[in-house]
């Protein structure tokens, strides 16, 4: 079996999301990273669930659903938080509770 | 607030959106779970009518066909128009700004003519200010093109209510 | 034809993905975002996962998409100049880069060894699929097979909400000075014309789900996305107080999911366990129940507030 | 026959894309771009549904395509003018 | 009925934390305390049966794995279970004073905190890898906004640091979920073991997923940045469950894994490995507790160093150093809170925690004090007392497979909880000849006082109580 060509997508995806969690520390730029992390993630999922001989498997598809609906609530949260944040500067300029 | 917003006016709204949602149902299912259609349609209705009411429209016949035509005729032109544009070696174009005084009043016709300008051949309404909508035109005679999109969208409703401003 | 397809469309997702995690604006890099989302839907709908392409496109794309933007439009010049400004040092980025590079190709190792493996949970799911009072596999494994993980999945969602209202940060979308709304009529209008259809879609998702691509989630996020629509045309505001019927549809997917499963033990011997007669019915109402209560879940996640009320205009 | 002339028009619609798309890489600036890609994706789009259409063997699915179309040319030209607004604006902030 | 107590302890309180968020009660937390007796009950009910009978296993939905999802309730599991109950029951009843009815955020407190023990217990008993996730995840979104409670904006950076490790920990993870499921076709744990053993290196690549998932929730060194400050900003009834349970979830299936799924892969040099980073965990964690000025900055470091010791148990992997681990898990657990607690009253009554402006506090606080210093017994591993016995079996384990290096470790680490927490005594009690404090606040009141003696108590009696819990929780499997 050769190399397939969403392989290289969802391992590129998971590199990609991976350095962008390091490289750019800014919580907004860590939430997307986050995600492009986890879009490699379900990615890999769906791949996986290729392999079965008749038909695609579908528990790792409902793994994606899960998977998806969880990571969008917390990223929700954490967009909530970023917000939040904003506020708390605008309130006290200068003083940040690093 | 004005009187638009009254109960036979919210009514006539639902009724309408029930209407249309159930048609969109038969097509998208083919006529299954109907029962489930039509409470979807009643409730996004109720919900619609609730929330958002908006002002029906009687298109006439002879409008909607001349204006179908219109838009067809236009999409396919302006289309056409710009890919040969890209194509040619040389890019023929003329680009430019034009502030076009609009007539039409109510915002939904309002809401047609910007969508219908923006694939009309050589025209992109960029903004509504006032009266005047900005223009960013590429061909020649832009002015008749939108002066006829307007006539044809005027053309199209009864305009029942919203008088006409000069 | 379609492996150049697949060729040009992976190139693209990995060339966006490499733009957003590097490039300087952060408004470029939620719009290169929601792009990919786009773009993975695509790609899981020629992966044989239509159901999951609905998923990323309504809910990877479309609603992660407008609040991503809703926090961009939160912050003030300096935040958005930090956000691509503010980076690891040289050194942390290099091993970042080898690190991950690294992870990447082990990671394409590892799924390219990999291969079937006969007697699984997946054919199990399949040859089950008479049980499960559905016909839909994806739909089956959700609200059947494994539905403790949907249901313990419905805790998560609403805990991020709970965690969302404790930071009272709600997205408004009152007009600013710069963007006089009532100059184009232009959002308010399609917004009136779109929503019903929207929400038709959302129903007809969740309908559709017992027998063909769509469900619970999908439809769900498509019912949220017409409230969204809602909000952002000005026809619906957030509020911070909330009222019983609010509260009511926001939990009842869990407690109706929740008392079948704990009322049926005495009966069934097992937590979530359905009487082979009745299951067809009981699987509709959780699907339904379940669907309400995400819209409403999603939708006060995207507000960030305890309530809605009916805009003024 | 009706293979033959949907094929034409799919290839049509696909030529306007091209088109489109050239222009979208040529055009001197971003309003110009706006027009290549609003106006030859929609002519474009417009003819591959007609194509497709000629082969789709119920009318609930001809009915289907041109609310697909009808949804994808008002999304496009909502976009547009959203986009050139914005840009607008920023012009003029300066 | 009994096979039916493993999903009624994950329902019971998840229901409760539900309706207690929709109720909004500002009134007496009625549902809480209720379901707090139920649970802390139903756990005893179960520890019981699983002692008498053995591990209770429960069928989701009455299908059978590898296509259904298993809870399981063994010894490891029920032992967890006791740690939850026990620190569950006296945080509730510490939060009557500390979250009663005019406290804001309040309702959200109980509703959370009902959520999260739910989770844990979700957690505990789960036996499927994706389901692992999910609840991970609970417990994860139910901690981190306990976190916030501690009012307006002032650890909203913290939770968000928290946030964002907690997620990206959790997907890598679940990127390992997704090999393992490629590599064995099933998510249950004891069922992907075997195909799992000879897998090669995706087996190995998806053990090193989970694993260092894992070790981001768990805040193992160098993945704790996120901890000092949310564990340190959190309210003080907030802190003491997230120090005491939700981090050592993350470790408790780290042992979990390591002995079930991934037996097979197990290897010495990994063994050592995480050895290595649990004794630089000890070490670290240990001296930048000894440099913090805020008692509560002291607690969190303290728990970074004392995850540390229950990685020991990866290099040695015998009987007593698996007894050893758990038993430091559940004796730090028990400590940790009565230490949170504790500050929880000293802040309440003086109004902050700044180490150097702490003296005087032995009359007014005298039994919160005494408790903090005899949990501080458990937390040095001085005799009689959990953290002793913890100790004395991970060295002995040491002894047994003649890694004498972890002896080194355990000593130093023992030394420097000394010194960390004598220096904290000394602050609090020997300079009290001097001036007292003027405090701030009125002195905690019984509901404050007496869990955390409770639980200093406990902590000290889990030196004498090691037989039958080290019974209970069986050899290693």
């Amino acid at each position: 079996m050769g190399v397939d060509v969403f392989a290289i997508a969802a391992a590129a995806l998971m590199a990609l999301g991976f350095y962008g969690f390091v490289a750019q520390p800014h919580p907004l730029r860590r939430i997307l990273a986050i995600n492009i992390f986890g879009n490699g993630v379900f990615m890999s999922m769906i791949l996986i669930a290729r392999w079965l001989p008749d038909g695609p498997d579908t528990v790792p598809h409902a793994m994606v659903i899960t998977g998806l609906v969880i990571a969008v609530s917390a990223s929700a949260f954490g967009l909530a938080l970023i917000r939040r944040q904003a506020l708390n500067r605008r309130s006290e300029p200068g003083s940040t509770d690093d | 607030m004005t009187s638009s917003s009254g109960i036979a006016h919210r009514l006539t709204w639902a009724l309408t959106v029930a209407a249309t949602l159930m048609l969109l149902w038969l097509v998208l299912t083919g006529g299954k779970g109907l029962p489930y259609g039509l409470t979807a349609a009643l409730l996004a209705a109720a919900i619609s009518a609730w929330v958002a009411p908006g002002m029906v429209f009687t298109p006439r016949p002879l409008g909607l066909l001349r204006f179908v035509g219109l838009f067809l005729y236009n999409s396919l032109v302006g289309g056409a128009d710009v890919g040969w544009r890209a194509m040619h070696p040389a890019m023929p174009m003329q680009p430019r700004w034009i502030d076009y005084q609009l007539r039409l009043q109510h915002p939904a016709s309002r809401t047609l003519f910007l969508l219908t300008v923006n694939l009309t051949p050589g025209t992109l309404a960029a903004n509504l200010h006032g009266d005047t909508v900005r223009v960013h035109a590429i061909t020649a005679d832009t002015a008749g093109e939108l002066a006829r999109v307007e006539a044809a969208i005027g053309a199209l409703f009864v305009e029942s209510n919203g008088g006409e401003v000069s | 034809m379609m492996a150049l397809f697949d060729v040009v469309l992976v190139f693209t997702l990995v060339l966006l993905a490499w733009r957003c995690v590097t490039v300087t604006d952060v408004f470029r890099a939620i719009v290169v975002f929601i792009v990919i989302g786009l773009l993975l839907g695509l790609a899981w709908a020629r992966l044989e996962a239509p159901d999951l392409a609905l998923a990323e496109t309504a809910i990877g794309a479309g609603l992660l998409g407008v609040l991503l933007l809703g926090t961009w439009r939160a912050l003030d010049a300096g935040e958005r100049h930090a956000c691509g400004h503010h980076r690891a040092p040289v050194p942390a980025r290099w091993l970042a880069g080898i690190g991950s590079a690294g992870f990447g190709l082990a990671m394409l190792v590892a799924l390219t060894s990999l291969d079937g493996h006969p007697g699984g949970a997946g054919e199990l799911a399949l040859n089950n699929l008479d049980a499960a009072g559905t016909e839909q596999p994806v739909t089956a494994v959700l609200l059947n097979f494994r539905s403790y993980d949907t249901l313990l999945e419905m805790g998560v969602v609403l805990m991020a909400l709970i965690g969302a209202l404790l930071c009272r940060a709600a997205l408004t979308y009152q007009p600013r000075a710069e963007d006089v709304t009532v100059d184009t009529p232009l959002v308010p209008v399609l917004v009136t014309a779109f929503a019903p259809a929207v929400l038709l879609m959302g129903v007809y998702l969740v309908w559709a789900g017992t027998h063909s691509p769509g469900g619970a989630f999908q439809g769900g996020a498509t019912l949220a996305g017409a409230g969204v629509l809602l909000v952002l045309g000005g026809r619906l505001h957030g509020v911070p107080h909330t009222a019983l019927i609010t509260r009511a549809l926001l939990i009842l997917g869990t407690v109706v999911f929740t008392a079948a499963g704990l009322l049926l033990i005495p009966l069934e011997g097992a937590f979530m366990a359905y009487p082979a007669d009745f299951i067809y019915p009981i699987m509709l109402v959780i699907e339904y129940s379940l669907a309400l209560s995400i819209a409403l879940s999603l939708l006060l996640l995207f507000t960030g507030t305890h309530g809605l009320r009916r805009g003024e205009s | 026959m009706i293979n033959l002339l949907a094929g034409a028009f799919i290839i049509a619609g696909l030529l306007f894309f091209l088109a489109g798309t050239v222009g979208l890489l040529r055009f001197p600036d971003i309003y110009s771009r706006l027009h290549a890609v609003t106006k030859a994706d929609n002519a474009g789009l417009g003819l591959l549904a007609v194509g497709i259409a000629l082969l789709a063997d119920t009318w609930r699915l001809v009915l289907l395509i041109a609310l697909l179309w009808m949804v994808a040319v008002i999304a496009s030209s909502v976009a547009c003018h959203l986009v050139a607004r914005h840009h607008l604006r920023e012009e003029d902030q300066g | 009925m009994t096979e039916a107590l493993p999903a009624l302890l994950v329902f019971i309180p998840f229901l409760a934390g539900v309706l207690q968020f929709v109720t909004d009660r500002r009134g007496i937390p009625l549902l809480p305390v209720v379901t707090t007796v139920i649970t802390a009950a139903l756990t005893g009910w179960l520890i019981a049966d699983v002692a008498a009978h053995g591990p209770v296993e429960h069928f989701l939905g009455g299908w059978e794995p590898p296509l259904g999802i298993r809870l399981h309730a063994d010894g490891l599991a029920v032992v967890m279970l006791l740690l939850t109950a026990i620190t569950g029951t006296m945080v509730s009843v510490y939060a009557l004073a500390s979250h009663g009815r005019h406290v804001p955020g309040a309702s959200h407190f109980w509703a959370l905190w009902l959520l999260l023990w739910g989770s844990l217990n979700a957690l505990f008993l789960s036996g499927d890898l994706f389901n692992i996730y999910v609840t991970l995840e609970m417990v994860s979104l139910a901690a981190i906004p306990l976190v916030l409670l501690a009012g307006a904006g002032k650890t909203t950076d913290a939770t968000l640091r928290y946030l964002l490790y907690a997620l990206f920990g959790s997907l890598v993870y679940l990127a390992g979920v997704a090999l393992v499921y490629g590599i064995a076709g099933t998510l249950d744990l004891s069922l992907a073991a075997d195909p799992l053993a000879d897998s090669g290196f995706a087996g190995a690549l998806a053990a090193s997923c989970l694993v260092l998932g894992i070790m981001i929730k768990a805040a193992i060194v160098p993945f704790h940045v996120w901890l000092p400050a949310a564990h340190g900003g959190a309210p003080a009834a907030a802190s003491a469950l997230l120090s005491a349970l939700v981090v050592k979830a993350a470790v408790y299936l780290l042992l979990r894994l390591w002995t079930d799924p991934l037996a097979g892969l197990a290897s010495a040099p990994a063994g050592q490995f995480l050895g290595a980073v649990g004794a630089a965990a000890i070490v670290y964690g240990s001296v930048r507790a000894f440099l913090q000025e805020r008692l509560k900055l002291v607690i969190a470091y303290s728990t970074i160093a004392q995850l540390g010791y229950m990685l020991l148990f990866f290099p040695m992997a015998v009987t007593l150093a698996w007894e050893g681990a758990v038993y430091h898990g559940l004796a730090h657990g028990i400590a940790k809170a009565a230490l949170f607690l504790a500050a929880g009253n000293v802040i309440a009554y003086v109004g902050h925690d700044r180490l150097r402006e702490l003296s005087g506090l032995d009359r007014p606080l005298a039994i919160s004090l005494f408790a903090f210093a005899l949990a501080g017994v458990s937390i040095m591993g001085l005799p009689p007392s959990g953290g002793f016995i913890a100790k004395w079996l991970l060295l002995r384990a040491a002894a047994e497979t003649g890694q004498w290096w972890w002896l080194v470790v355990l000593t130093v680490g023992g030394l420097l909880s000394a010194a960390y927490m004598f220096r904290v005594l000394r602050f609090a009690f020997l300079r009290s000849a001097g001036a007292t404090v003027d405090h701030q606040g009125p002195r905690p009141g019984p509901l404050r006082v007496w869990p955390t003696m409770a639980l200093a108590l406990l902590a000290i009696a889990l030196g004498v109580t090691a037989a039958p819990i080290l019974a209970l929780l069986g050899g290693m499997p």
